[in-house]
């Protein structure tokens, strides 16, 4: 019987089925809100309001012809889209959204001891895997495009790394559904009984919350950390020469990778799925895609940073700021 | 060059240039080392052309030089022969073509913002010019019938008066662009990402800019005063009250700042026009065959983008002996090189869109049209047959 | 200097002479036209940019039949002087002015290409506008091309370079 | 109508090419993306890389110069593609006929499946030109 459960939570829902229609239902709120902020409707004639128009892209990809250029080292070339699609899609699995053994219980499909460790890991491996697609893509643009996503990834890596470890501390636990647990537990206890040392927590984690949301824009690579994909400057760097298949992945594992973000953020930040009276998959369906509205604004409010500015702004300020709150941290946690 | 070194073809086709153009970049990591523009990619030769068309002619060909200066192109032109053919032009056209030059150098210039704010990247402040942007396209099409070309401007004068029972409601719509591009002002100057974006970016100072004979909002951002309205009047221009706005940062931020202080001066130029704008006639008559007497002339004009020059040679015929246009962009492009040069990768669809750059203008093309051959028509059928005989092949 | 009265022009324009323009006139206000020989142009040229005329507006070049005449728009403040140079048909050259103004460098080049005069001692002389595979020596904007000749000539090149 | 020629039709992402025109076409293309218009509703994007579009736009008649980027550009999108020339100068070569160093017209090139006439076609002529080669593109 359990296997069964455990089946159908991976291919159905919570897993793979659900996360994929949820990343196509994302990819048409970002772009409706970008485009409602820019003084345009966005999609509209495919589906209701356009809902469809992410999975009509979707599909005319994966029947559109699929080239390899022949300068591009094709092995790698072909390989990396269909990593880039898988890795935030089984990193997705470690986030608890519902669990189908009871209503409020939102286990997970897999958890552990160190699970949130293994989904930084996997987002680390994610921009390698990206680096290597636009390296070997046999374009200039494209080689332009890889360098910059690893000069990106050493600006906005270490400061992530440390502001999520930093609920982490605070919990006691390197597992996303025990942070989950903690943050529920003592944001009942703080409702019970307001006290300072709640109040700091929360302040710390707030502040927290805000470096993180400006790495993952980065993470993203949503404006104005951009830069790896700049139209007007590397056409889409190291995107260039992907088409076809091999684009529908890419494209989609962009999203699938937005999904994993806000779900992350909304458990290490936000109280995970739990809310008051309705079901977890309500609630994290209302708070991810608040953060996806979130992100949404904040890409489109700013103009593209240069790749130098990121760096130094990022280890001036952001690393700055990061070490700050986990030092907070662990004065709270009355390690220091 | 050495090992680190390497070039960077941008163009014919890329993203940040709208037409045809390509620029040889030998980058040192992000840093550009040095730069080698390719041009000609849009040469027409409309030059050689014009030599066997009548005046009337081409009026229509030089309007097509390029399709967002169209109207300068078109007064500059008119001014040559009539200079030529000593053809005196009635006030109210005067002021018909000034109201028609400002309105295309609000268009311009606010294309251009949206453009320069797409280039680093905000999308967003490119779709809010753009829709302010069409406010002045409706008044372009309400006063000229055409959205682009307007073929307004005729030798001896124009060809379509303005009714002065829209006034009341272009002046609306004008004060609605001041009032916006205010706005946009004030946002370009405070928002922080686009000033690490743009100040200090592309630096060149007085000196250089002199000594390179740039021309327009790109020198104008460098200190030099070279507009022509203001130094070398045509029309009535010496009779309206406006600003030479010359600023000196030198960077992409001043060029920001030049065109946006320009549009506030063109609502100006606008209002006073239709304050002032005398009763009379439109234009002189012009036999749309006739002959221009011998002799030359050369006509300046300060188109949006820079100093536009005509000059004209007439050997006594119906058509001109030589007709030699010198567009801004040209004139711009040797203080573009030394712009870009010691600039980053990412700096370079900023600075080259901040000269405004118009290679259409720049590269005419030699053409000629027989009139025959033109009128044919494809039904789908032929399309289709003609489709499937390509692919086969 | 912006806009003066005629009187003033004309006495300016008269004052050109002493340059080493020659038959300096006033066109109409604002507007001038000189002539000048070949071997005196960079010299005048200097003499102009030290009066002034520090801009450069363009090269025109026009195939006048007998001769080939380029002309230098110059610009200063309020005043645009068209300086005419003669060129005779079997010597197609003029001395480069990119020396004295650098921003004519681009001008000069297409003088060259479209008129065929050269200009000796241009850092750069490349090829422009027209086509890489354009023909050598078939310069368009010349009375003896016709757009039929010219079309025949660019084809003919493809046509080799197809077979 | 399968779900393919659904898709397909659905998500026309565009590449504008510039093949020697005077603007006056590109400046309407672009102005078609703008708010006024937003050719978005029909789920259309302009993309930078051939790679990525399904549909060229194409303006201007060609000059020498750059005819062999226009066949490149071409051959680089991967299919099914299709071509719209805009402004008479893509169409025929327009006022650039019979001249000596335009090509005429983009149909001597690469084949085009949507003619949009004008000089210049304004932005809604463009837009309708493009819808009516969706519609009419149920292969």
């Amino acid at each position: 019987m359990s296997a069964v459960v455990d089946a159908v939570q991976v291919l159905v829902f919570p897993g793979l089925s659900f996360i994929l229609s949820y990343t196509l239902f994302v990819e048409w709120l970002s772009r409706k809100t970008v485009a409602r902020l820019q003084n345009r409707v966005g999609p509209l004639h495919t589906g209701w309001q356009g809902i469809l128009q992410p999975l009509a892209d979707f599909i005319k990809l994966m029947v559109k012809e699929d080239i390899t250029p022949a300068a591009a080292q094709a092995r790698v070339f072909n390989l990396v889209p269909v990593v880039v699609f898988a890795i935030p899609l089984a990193a997705a699995f470690l986030i608890p959204i519902q669990s189908l053994t009871g209503l409020y219980s939102y286990d997970p499909v897999a958890s552990f001891e160190g699970d949130l460790a293994v989904v930084l890991f996997l987002l680390t491996l994610n921009a390698l895997a990206v680096f290597l697609g636009g390296w070997c893509s046999g374009n200039l643009f494209g080689a332009v495009g890889a360098t910059r996503v690893a000069f990106m990834m050493l600006a906005y890596e270490t400061p992530l790394t440390l502001v999520a470890f930093s609920p982490a501390i605070l919990a006691g636990s390197l597992s996303i559904k025990k942070i989950v647990d903690w943050e529920v537990a003592g944001f009942q206890g703080f409702l019970a009984q307001p006290s300072l040392h709640g109040l700091l927590v929360g302040l710390v984690l707030l502040v927290g919350l805000a470096i993180y949301t400006v790495c993952l824009l980065a993470e993203l690579e949503l404006r104005p950390f951009d830069m790896s994909e700049a139209e007007t400057e590397i056409v889409h760097g190291w995107q260039v020469e992907y088409s076809g298949v091999k684009l529908a992945l890419l494209n989609s594992g962009h999203y699938v990778k937005m999904v994993l973000a806000a779900g992350l953020m909304t458990s290490l930040f936000l109280g995970g799925p739990s809310g008051p009276v309705l079901p977890p998959l309500f609630w994290f369906l209302a708070k991810t895609s608040f953060c996806v509205v979130v992100m949404s604004n904040l890409s489109a409010l700013f103009a593209r940073f240069r790749i130098d500015q990121l760096v130094s702004g990022a280890w001036r300020y952001l690393v700055t700021l990061a070490i700050l709150q986990v030092m907070a941290v662990l004065a709270l946690k009355g390690v220091v | 060059m050495s090992e680190r070194q390497f070039v960077i073809p941008i163009g014919p086709q890329h993203p940040a240039l709208k037409e045809p153009e390509s620029f040889y970049f030998t980058v040192d990591g992000e840093v550009v080392v040095d730069v080698e523009p390719h041009i000609g990619y849009n040469h027409r030769g409309i030059e050689k052309a014009m030599e066997s068309r009548t005046y009337i002619q081409n009026l229509y060909l030089v309007e097509r030089i390029c399709g967002i200066c169209s109207n300068a192109h078109q007064t500059a032109y008119v001014g040559s022969v009539e200079a030529v053919g000593g053809i005196e032009v009635p006030e109210r056209a005067q002021y018909i073509r000034v109201f028609m030059q400002e309105l295309e150098r609000l268009h311009s210039h606010l294309l251009w913002l949206g453009v320069a704010a797409h280039e680093i990247g905000f999308d967003t402040l490119f779709y809010y010019v753009w829709r302010d942007r069409e406010l002045v396209m409706d008044l372009l099409e309400e006063v000229s019938g055409n959205r682009v070309n307007y073929a307004m401007a005729t030798i001896g004068g124009v060809r379509r008066d303005l009714n002065p029972d829209n006034f009341p409601r272009w002046r609306k719509a004008i004060s609605k662009v001041q009032e916006r591009t205010e706005y946009y002002i004030k946002v370009a100057s405070t928002e922080p990402t686009i000033l690490e974006r743009a100040v200090g970016v592309g630096y060149l100072g007085k000196g250089d800019m002199e000594r390179l004979s740039g021309v327009g909002p790109n020198a104008r951002c460098s200190g030099v005063p070279c507009d022509i309205r203001k130094i070398n009047p045509y029309l009535v221009y010496d009779k309206l009250d406006f600003e030479h706005i010359v600023v000196d940062n030198g960077d992409v931020f001043g060029q920001v700042l030049v065109r946006a202080l320009e549009v506030l001066e063109s609502c100006k130029i606008l209002q006073q026009v239709m304050d002032e704008i005398p009763e009379g006639e439109i234009r002189t008559k012009f036999n749309p065959l006739g002959r221009i007497p011998e002799g030359e002339a050369v006509y300046l004009v300060e188109a949006q983008r820079g100093e536009l020059i005509h000059y004209t040679i007439s050997n006594g015929r119906n058509m001109p002996y030589r007709h030699k246009v010198r567009s801004p962009t040209l004139g711009n492009i040797p203080s573009l090189v030394e712009r870009l040069k010691g600039s980053y990768i990412a700096d370079i669809p900023i600075i080259l869109a901040g000269i405004d750059p118009c290679f259409s203008c720049t590269d005419r093309m030699l053409f000629y049209d027989e009139g025959k051959d033109r009128s044919w028509v494809w039904t789908e059928e032929d399309l289709r047959k003609y489709r499937r005989e390509w692919f086969k092949e | 200097m912006v806009y003066v009265s005629l009187e003033e022009q004309e006495k300016f324009v008269a004052g050109l002479e002493e340059l080493g323009v020659r038959e300096p006139t006033l066109h109409r206000v604002n507007y001038g036209f000189g002539r000048v020989s070949r071997e005196e142009l960079l010299e005048v040229v200097e003499r102009l940019k030290e009066a002034g005329f520090r801009h450069i507006t363009t090269i025109s070049a026009v195939d006048m039949e007998e001769h080939f005449e380029v002309v230098y728009h110059l610009r200063r403040e309020g005043f645009s002087l068209s300086l005419k140079v003669e060129v005779p048909k079997d010597d197609p050259k003029v001395p480069s002015i990119t020396g004295i103004h650098p921003g004519a460098t681009l001008y000069e080049r297409e003088v060259n290409e479209l008129m065929g005069i050269f200009p000796e001692g241009h850092p750069n002389p490349a090829r422009l506008l027209l086509d890489y595979d354009w023909p050598e020596g078939v310069y368009p904007l010349r009375k003896e091309e016709t757009v039929e000749s010219l079309r025949e000539k660019a084809d003919a090149v493809l046509r080799d370079l197809d077979e | 109508m399968s779900i393919v020629t659904w898709a397909r039709t659905r998500s026309p992402w565009l590449i504008h090419f510039n093949a020697g025109a005077c603007n006056a076409c590109d400046i309407e293309v672009v102005a078609a993306l703008t708010p006024r218009f937003d050719v978005e509703r029909f789920g259309a994007l302009l993309k930078g890389s051939p790679r990525h579009a399904d549909v060229m736009v194409v303006s201007g008649s060609v000059p020498r110069k750059i005819r062999k980027r226009l066949r490149r550009i071409y051959e680089q999108m991967p299919s099914p593609k299709f071509v719209v020339a805009v402004g008479s100068c893509a169409i025929s070569g327009g006022v650039f006929k019979k001249c000596y160093n335009s090509m005429e017209g983009v149909d001597n090139f690469i084949p085009v499946d949507a003619y949009i006439p004008g000089c210049p076609p304004k932005p809604e002529a463009i837009l309708d030109g493009v819808v009516k080669l969706l519609k009419s593109a149920g292969y």
